[in-house]
């Protein structure tokens, strides 16, 4: 085990670990374009020279490895001084078009340089131009080759990661630049990735262009609904500036590293999933399809329940989060000596890298919590004789409302389930609660409440307490952690979790109370 | 004629503005019935011709006393004031008194014991002589101890409410 | 004006004036209240004097009102006084913002309302859609002047007289402000306040 | 006795029309004349112009008129009249209403005591030019005057507003306090002509003091009238005594009133800056006699006699009681420019330390020497 001192610090690392890993050890970060963890290491940017004494040369710290007795300086002034002179290269045919970049505001150019950089540039010589500022180079991807500084990010990830080969460097010297290779499109499934990979504004997203300046957002980490992998993501909100993007509050969703789920990536289908929080939403509550106030639906769907008695039922999608689902199993199959089940999930595509057939993100919570899975709602309500529904999420309930007296829908989305209830609530998304999903390997994970619910919504669990209350049964939850609590306390695979120990990392079910996160 | 229907006027509107002033629980209300009160009894003090009667009586009731009131009323909470409950058990007694008084008055009037228009201060007289005069004439001849006696006591009312108001002089 | 004998005080070194006691005559306050309206009644006479000579046309070098008549007669701006704002445009006409809402992040009144799409020329990238300035909210500080990094935005154009019989109506639009035209040359500016002010 | 009647209503009428309208004119010259002393134009927008091709002749005769700011004050009443008439929310709505009037209606009233000509015969009658012809005229002034504080107490107890109400009681305490000076100032007067009938004061100034000096109140009063001025100029409540209601920086007692009643509160304040004016001519500088105008005609210390006819006589008389009146309209109005307002610590200080004991201390003096003067 090689024991290395960085900037007077002594750390022991595994054999073969490189400098810039030792110092992440120690909380020390080195400046870096072109490596990334998730990917080969090219040595190109040359920014992360460090210091190792005993060596004449500075030593790129993404490639050396540690050694026993090293002693490596990372901020001297050496290293400032080469930090500036590599930006002040880098910067040599930069086109310092910030104030239309969209990276601005995140850019690794613009913070190392406002780090490390040089106040003036000593080159006065014209920029090379390329043959075109911006170009599409696949369905969501811009690429504008003036501004890249050739880390070569994107083409490693598309020929490691994807092994779709679809980007080259080509040509030489300073008309060096990112290249589609011939005949090819970057329409992979994770072509989104290479816009968070990349450290300046040459790759974009199209999606995102110009709809708002990244300081305008706020970051909220939550989890991806897109398939059962649950995908660590951020949610990227505009808060206070509705005139952008007609009013729409999520602006994207960016990875965030989870090596246990995720690792750094997720796929395009995801990524572009965030449209339909604020698009078509149910904004208002109806009864027989008349706009009515969100009290008066909970009065007359609570009024249908009573006149049911037992035999009530509920049916909750695999979208809603392991709160909402909890509350409906102690409502309905607890309190009401009702039954409570779940629908079965939607199936899509699947591939050998993060996309999962399972399109819902939280099916083995729903497992876990219900237990019961129903792929046929009219026969399983028939079976059971249950005279009325309340149905949670979305779901094709086709032929259900002649079979039942009542049916109350808590929907998001106008859908097959809205147009078919006779009480219709308007619920919250993931984005609008705070929660945990379990994904498919049974890791439970936070949810954060990015934006509130939409005008004229309530939050789903508001909405299964208010019923509880006006059925007679009302439980003692304030607030979202409460039901997460109860619920930790009551099934044995959530014992000794809480909202406040999940962490960013999430936990395995049945591991019981997680270890604090470790470093960063 | 005239002057008989401006006297029934002033007296039943006087005796109006009284009652209405003892009535009203609204303490600012009943200051300024009280007020109306003292207007009306001047324009009976300028029926007899004592124009500086009517005059001081507004000038120095209405615009002194009165005013002095008010501010007290003021200072009050009026509206909280009116939900007091104002009829006391005292009220009966009060109200008797009140009665006692009344018939007194009244048979002492009806006896006719005071000179009334037949005494010294008759309306040619004024108008001969001048309001101001004889009111003076009087007031500084045969009145004089008494008036001498009443500017003494509000003088030592003057000093008294200096030196409550103001404990450390 | 007429100078008024005024007993001298002393200057203290804050700045102030410290004045002695006052004489009697000075306490007695009536003499001095007469004073006052002495002053007060030259001031009238002597304007109501000019009034009339100009009138009938005399003594039009001595003034009678020192007020600006303000719609007809335009009170001097220094040419640097921050006015309504106006968008530049470039050779082609086309406005020079490029929508990088630099003066939108800035502006303390948040009173910059941008939205951005793509420019058909790729070397421009990005042009305005939508670009409001809600006067009604504007503090006039000029910083969106001083962020803009293509000088797009300029508050030169020496309008002042601001008004609207909306809250809407105060919502300068992209046209309005590509309309809004640069006052004159600063001599023609300079020319107006010599003229004003004599 | 209906002629009677009727000559009096007249007289009334006559008298009231020339208060209102110099009240009213009042407005116009607060501005201008402010304007002119302050080196500013002042009011020269309000106004229209006439489009149609019949009336358009008339524009050059509208433009001085709009150019002197004449059409400001009908603005303004416009604007006035035009507005909501509110009253304040949890206020005293009926109280809200009527102050306004009573402070406007005792406002008026005084003037009936005032007389602004001296007899008028005509068709074989007496005509004394004055509304009532009391003979204590002066004491009922002071009456109306003490009435007047029943507006102010009930427009700041009736709005429901404690700045209105602080404002009222401000203003109470200042007019009574000014009230008792004004009195004892004018008890000298009284001593000097020997009669409170406000017409026999002035018939008293027509005489001669040393066979030359008319025997204004100001000459034989020069105190007092300095006094009364001052304690008058307190009781209209403007600068420098406007601290019940201070325009723009003093909340006062009719902060809450607004068009028609708001209105009445500003006239009532010019209304009674007229009276002021017209108690000092009356009082202090000969009413409506005109130095050396008799019955008769002139005539001058020095023996000349010019004949003047009796109808002419009178309107000398009542020219030169209004031209006395304005001039001290115009007086007040410059004072009103000149002075800054008094705390009111000191006002009070002025009205009770000082005022009061010079002015009692002047009726003792004019006593002495009356006696004085009846003992040689």
């Amino acid at each position: 085990m090689p024991k290395l001192t960085i900037d007077g610090r002594e750390v022991e690392v595994a054999p073969g670990t490189t400098l810039i890993e030792a110092a992440r050890r120690l909380a020390i970060h080195i400046p870096h374009y072109c490596y990334h963890r998730g990917l080969s290491i090219a040595g190109n940017c040359r920014m992360c020279l460090v210091e190792v004494e005993g060596v004449p040369k500075m030593m790129i710290a993404c490639h050396t490895q540690a050694a026993d007795g090293m002693v490596v300086h990372t901020d001297n002034d050496k290293c400032r001084e080469y930090r500036a002179a590599i930006l002040e290269f880098i910067l040599v045919n930069h086109p310092l078009d910030c104030p239309v970049c969209d990276q601005a505001g995140e850019c690794k150019l613009q913070n190392y340089y406002m780090e490390h950089g040089t106040a003036g540039s000593r080159v006065d010589e014209d920029k090379v131009k390329k043959r075109a500022k911006a170009k599409q180079i696949g369905p969501n991807i811009m690429l504008d080759s003036e501004r890249c500084i050739l880390c070569s990010r994107c083409v490693r990830f598309t020929d490691e990661i994807t092994h779709t080969h679809e980007l080259g460097i080509t040509e030489r010297a300073d008309h060096s630049e990112i290249t589609l290779a011939p005949g090819a499109w970057l329409d992979n499934r994770y072509a989104g990735c290479v816009v968070d990979l990349c450290p300046v504004g040459a790759l974009t997203d199209r999606d995102f262009r110009f709809k708002c300046r990244v300081w305008y957002l706020t970051a909220v980490d939550s989890i991806c609904t897109g398939c059962a992998r649950g995908c660590n993501i951020t949610i990227h909100v505009n808060r206070d500036r509705p005139h952008k993007a007609g009013g729409t509050r999520v602006m994207r969703y960016k990875p965030r590293e989870n090596p246990a789920v995720n690792q750094w990536w997720m796929c395009d289908a995801g990524r572009y999933s965030y449209k339909q929080i604020d698009h078509e939403r149910v904004d208002s509550a109806a009864v027989d399809g008349r706009p009515v106030a969100v009290e008066q639906a909970l009065d007359a769907s609570a009024a249908a329940l009573k006149r049911a008695a037992a035999a009530v039922a509920v049916l909750c999608a695999t979208t809603a989060t392991n709160e909402e689902l909890f509350l409906a199993r102690a409502l309905f199959a607890g309190a009401l000596g009702g039954h409570a089940a779940y629908l079965a999930p939607p199936q899509g595509e699947q591939d050998d890298l993060l996309l999962l057939a399972d399109q819902s993100p939280n099916t083995r919570g729903a497992q876990e919590i219900l237990g019961t899975e129903v792929r046929d709602p009219v026969g399983w309500v028939k079976a059971h004789g249950v005279k009325a529904v309340v149905v949670v999420g979305e779901a094709d309930l086709t032929g259900l409302k002649a079979e039942v007296d009542h049916l109350t829908v808590i929907a998001t989305h106008p859908g097959k389930a809205a147009a078919q209830a006779h009480v219709l609530l308007p619920g919250s998304v993931h984005a609008e609660v705070e929660g945990t999903f379990t994904n498919h390997a049974g890791r439970v994970q936070r949810l954060r409440v990015a934006v509130p619910p939409i005008r004229g919504a309530v939050e789903t669990w508001r909405l299964l307490l208010e019923l509880a209350g006006r059925l007679g049964h009302p439980f003692d939850f304030a607030f979202e952690d409460d039901i997460f609590a109860a619920l930790a306390s009551q099934l044995a695979p959530f014992a000794g979790l809480s909202h406040d120990n999940l962490g960013r990392r999430g936990a395995l079910l049945g591991s019981g109370a997680p270890q604090p996160t470790e470093v960063v | 004629m005239a002057e008989h229907l401006f006297f029934l006027y002033f007296a039943v509107a006087a005796l109006g503005c009284g009652a209405a002033m003892v009535t009203r629980s609204n303490l600012l209300h009943a200051a300024l019935w009280m007020l109306a009160f003292f207007v009306h009894m001047a324009g009976i003090f300028l029926l007899l011709n004592a124009e500086f009667i009517a005059a001081l009586q507004v000038m120095v009731y209405a615009g002194a006393i009165l005013i002095l009131y008010l501010f007290v009323i003021m200072l009050l909470d009026v509206r909280e004031l009116a939900k007091v409950r104002q009829r006391h058990a005292s009220a009966t007694v009060a109200s008797l008194i009140a009665g006692v008084m009344g018939a007194i008055l009244v048979v002492t009037l009806a006896r006719g014991t005071f000179a009334g228009t037949h005494g010294s201060a008759t309306a040619a007289l004024l108008a001969s002589q001048g309001n101001v005069e004889s009111v003076a004439g009087v007031l500084f001849t045969t009145y004089l101890l008494p008036f001498e006696v009443a500017s003494l006591i509000l003088l030592v009312a003057m000093v008294g409410a200096i030196l409550l108001a103001k404990r450390r002089l | 004006m007429e100078a008024v004998a005024r007993k001298p005080g002393t200057v203290t070194p804050a700045g102030g004036v410290k004045r002695g006691p006052l004489t009697f005559w000075e306490r007695v306050y009536v003499v001095e209240a007469a004073r006052g309206v002495w002053i007060t009644t030259v001031h009238f006479f002597r304007n109501m004097g000019y009034h009339f000579l100009h009138l009938v046309g005399l003594a039009k070098g001595r003034q009678a009102a020192v007020t600006v008549q303000y719609p007809e007669e335009r009170r001097y701006l220094p040419p640097r006084s921050r006015t309504r704002h106006r968008i530049v445009r470039r050779d082609d006409g086309s406005p020079r913002c490029v929508g990088c809402m630099m003066c939108e992040t800035i502006c303390p009144a948040r009173c910059i309302y941008i939205v951005a799409e793509e420019d058909p020329d790729p070397n421009i990238e990005k042009r305005p859609k939508r670009f409001d300035i809600d006067l009604g909210m504007c503090v006039f500080c000029g910083f969106c002047v001083e962020a803009c990094p293509e000088d797009a935005i300029r508050m030169d154009t020496q309008m002042v007289d601001l008004a609207a019989y909306s809250r809407r109506g105060m919502i300068l639009t992209l046209d309005q402000l590509l309309a809004g035209e640069p006052a004159g040359p600063v001599e023609s500016i300079n020319a107006l306040g010599e003229r004003v002010h004599g | 006795m209906w002629m009677d009647l009727a000559i009096k209503a007249g007289l009334a009428v006559v008298m009231m029309l020339i208060v209102i309208n110099i009240a009213g004119i009042h407005s116009w010259v607060e501005r201008k004349q402010s304007a002119v002393i302050q080196d500013r134009w002042g009011a020269n927008r309000a106004g229209f112009t006439l489009n149609s091709p019949l009336w358009r002749w008339l524009n050059p005769l509208l433009r001085p008129i709009i150019y002197l700011g004449l059409f400001q004050p009908i603005a303004d009443l416009l604007k006035l009249v035009a507005k909501e008439n509110w009253s304040p929310v949890g206020g005293m709505k009926w109280l809200h209403a009527v102050a306004p009037f009573l402070y406007l209606l005792f406002a008026f009233a005084g003037f009936a005591a005032i007389p602004f000509g001296d007899t008028l015969h005509v068709a074989g009658r007496d005509i004394a030019l004055q509304v009532a012809s009391l003979n204590v005229g002066f004491v009922f002034i002071f009456a109306m005057a003490g009435l007047g504080v029943y507006g102010i107490v009930l427009s700041g107890v009736s709005s429901n507003n404690n700045y209105a109400f602080l404002g009222a009681v401000r203003g109470v305490s200042q007019m009574i306090s000014y009230e008792v000076t004004l009195g004892a100032t004018v008890i000298g007067i009284v001593m000097v002509y020997g009669s409170l009938d406000m017409q026999e004061i002035v018939r008293g100034q027509g005489a001669l003091l040393w066979g030359w000096l008319p025997k204004w109140g100001v000459f034989v009063q020069p105190l007092g009238c300095i006094l009364f001025f001052t304690a008058a100029l307190a009781e209209t409540k403007r600068i420098p005594f406007d601290l019940p209601e201070g325009e723009s920086e003093i909340i006062g007692y009719f902060t809450e009133y607004s068009g028609t009643k708001f209105g009445m509160f500003l006239l009532a304040d010019f209304v009674e800056t007229v009276m002021v004016a017209a108690l000092t001519t009356t009082l202090f500088f000969g009413g409506w006699q005109f130095p050396y105008l008799q019955a008769s005609g002139f005539v001058f210390p020095w023996g000349a006699e010019v004949a003047v006819g009796h109808y002419a006589v009178v309107a000398i008389q009542v020219v030169s009681f209004l031209v006395k009146v304005i001039a001290f309209c115009w007086l007040l109005m410059t004072i009103r420019w000149t002075l800054p307002r008094f705390r009111y610590d000191q006002l009070m200080d002025l009205g009770w330390k000082r005022m009061l004991p010079v002015s009692l201390a002047n009726i003792a003096l004019t006593g002495l020497v009356i006696l004085l003067i009846e003992a040689l």
